[in-house]
């Protein structure tokens, strides 16, 4: 308790960095660091120290609403801003192009899908696409509330360089791989060496 | 000699061949065509079962092998092996093509195998999502004036998946371990017995995570059962409110 | 130069913190921190040390694709792990992981030129990595059919822990001599004289 482990204190920093926004409760954390609520605050007081401490330290944690989140010191405010000016590599949002990518291979598709697959509000992705004419309203579904539909524009295939929708390359889920044929070729090709080989007998 | 081997499983003709050669302890600059080809050809035959078409491949290769084993046999040849001086003439080797094909395609299998190790070493680094800046303004866009590629639309969507998988798990596990049935059954009482014996259905649901919302829904259908709770709706998709039981005129059945 | 300021360290930390997976490259560094690229570096790199220095550290600096990006120590994978919900890894097969191999280290390269290095026909691995967002088409080949020429992305470096495609190992040979065709020839006249026979099962 005197002198606490720095491996816990790096843990703790590694959990709430991914945590990112969201934070991380009081309970979380214990149950993370495997440890009590009381030790866990403790904890949570020395990463914070060691941030407000290190005046080369750029971040440091913060307790807002139940939740511990790390933030970035209020002293570099100003300069965050900048970033919102000096977007980064590409000519389009990541956040418009993933709500692009959505639209693109979904279509037509609800703005409540696409909230629900990227697991943010997408609503400013989908203003900036209709105002660049990416997307369009391609009619409401007949459900409750009429959602809008949105599709691809021909404006999107012309910037893509896609002569028509079917163009663009197939997409899979990451976790799987399409070719169950080829799988099952192979474990049943393993089967079929899985018994006693006969080897090195024919010179 | 019997031995029990372990294949993995083979990515081509050419894989199939290297592992024999492995196996079999041949040297790759001298291989002995008859040998390799008896035991490729063994091979193929117990492949033979499964889908033809895939086959294919292996049957050129097994053709090619065929070629280079009579080659080998010409008279020629067993004259001129007797005698060292003239191995400098190997060079004219039926083998070199194969051998060549086999080498470069194993420069590149054990790349493969490097790049494995390196995404391994690459996937003990977590990162996180990038900081919500929305509340201090709009990200500027700068304007699209060139062609774009349809091949940034894939990997957005890809670093999306990869996203929601580091969004997911740090609300969902940690409450899967934490909250019971009983706990949440617990835990409803307690709100209503706050809110004065009744509430919204729907502000039982306002926060949480797919698992969250289920374990409260399993709470809510036990805590029926028992007749602790029951469930008012005035009409179809209608409100729905919860009250705790005490109000005999609905009955609990 | 020699001591760097402090405040600026932390300024990088907070912008890389805020950009999060997106990571910021060595321009997007300069631009914020109104800086040459130069000295970016060396501020990158003096944050880079920082974490490393410091054993509470739970994050750290690392360079993939050509973007700067903090992530989590090795140390703390584990730890990590247990609080993800499907720590199953991306699952990619061997035969994507050749063509793949193949792809990055001949860049632009056609179908055909693949499928003649492995002997076997790669249409599947190749939509499969296209689907992952590994490989990309990047152009045509002049000649008849017009193929498709493929090469590497961004995001395959990343994945991959690479800094940029020139950070590729180098190709090597199993036998410890990168061996050309003279080497071949040579070998092959030292083992002339060693052993003539053909089977060489001497065991």
């Amino acid at each position: 308790m005197e002198t606490i482990d720095d491996r816990i204190i790096g843990m703790l920093e590694s959990f709430l960095f991914i945590a990112g926004d969201d934070g991380l409760t009081l309970k979380n954390i214990s149950t993370l660091l495997q440890t009590d609520e009381e030790s866990a605050v403790i904890i949570a007081e020395q990463l914070r120290l060691n941030y407000e401490n290190r005046s080369c330290a750029g971040i440091t944690l913060r307790l807002y609403g139940g939740s511990y989140r790390l933030v970035t010191k209020a002293e570099y405010a100003d300069d965050i801003l900048r970033m919102l000016e000096n977007p980064t590599r590409n000519p389009i949002t990541q956040a418009s192009l993933e709500v692009l990518a959505i639209i693109a291979y979904k279509q037509p598709v609800t703005r409540v899908e696409i909230d629900d697959l990227r697991g943010v509000k997408s609503d400013g992705p989908i203003q900036t696409l209709v105002a660049k004419g990416f997307i369009m309203e391609k009619g409401r579904l007949e459900s409750s509330g009429r959602p809008i539909l949105y599709g691809t524009t021909e404006l999107f295939l012309d910037k893509f360089g896609l002569e028509s929708i079917d163009m663009l390359p197939p997409l899979v889920d990451s976790d799987e791989e399409p070719f169950g044929d080829t799988d099952l070729f192979m474990s049943k090709f393993q089967e079929a060496f899985e018994m006693t080989d006969e080897g090195g007998n024919n010179d | 000699m019997t031995y029990k081997v372990k294949l993995e499983a083979f990515e081509g003709p050419l894989d199939l061949l290297l592992h024999l050669i492995n196996r079999l302890e041949i040297d790759i600059y001298d291989i002995p065509m008859a040998e390799l080809t008896n035991q490729y050809i063994e091979h193929l035959h117990a492949m033979r079962v499964l889908k033809l078409d895939e086959l294919s491949e292996y049957l050129v290769l097994a053709a090619t092998l065929l070629e280079i084993k009579s080659k080998m046999l010409l008279p020629v040849h067993e004259g001129e092996a007797l005698d060292e001086s003239s191995d400098f003439e190997m060079e004219e080797d039926p083998r070199d093509e194969l051998v060549a094909r086999l080498i470069e395609y194993k420069k590149y299998k054990e790349a493969a195998i490097t790049l494995k190790e390196s995404a391994e070493e690459r996937s003990v680094h977590f990162t996180k999502l990038p900081g919500d800046l929305s509340q201090y303004g709009e990200l500027v866009a700068p304007e699209t004036e060139d062609k774009l590629n349809v091949f940034d639309l894939i990997g957005a969507f890809q670093k999306m998946l990869e996203r929601k998988k580091l969004r997911a798990p740090l609300t969902a596990n940690i409450m899967r371990s934490e909250i019971s049935v009983s706990e949440k059954m617990d835990h409803i009482m307690i709100i209503l017995e706050r809110q004065g014996g009744s509430c919204d259905f729907d502000s039982l649901f306002e926060s949480g995570d797919i698992e969250g919302l289920v374990v409260t829904f399993l709470s809510l259908l036990e805590l029926m059962k028992r007749s602790d709770i029951v469930v008012l709706q005035d009409n179809n998709f209608g409100k729905m409110t919860v009250t705790t039981g005490m109000e005999e005129s609905y009955g609990n059945n």
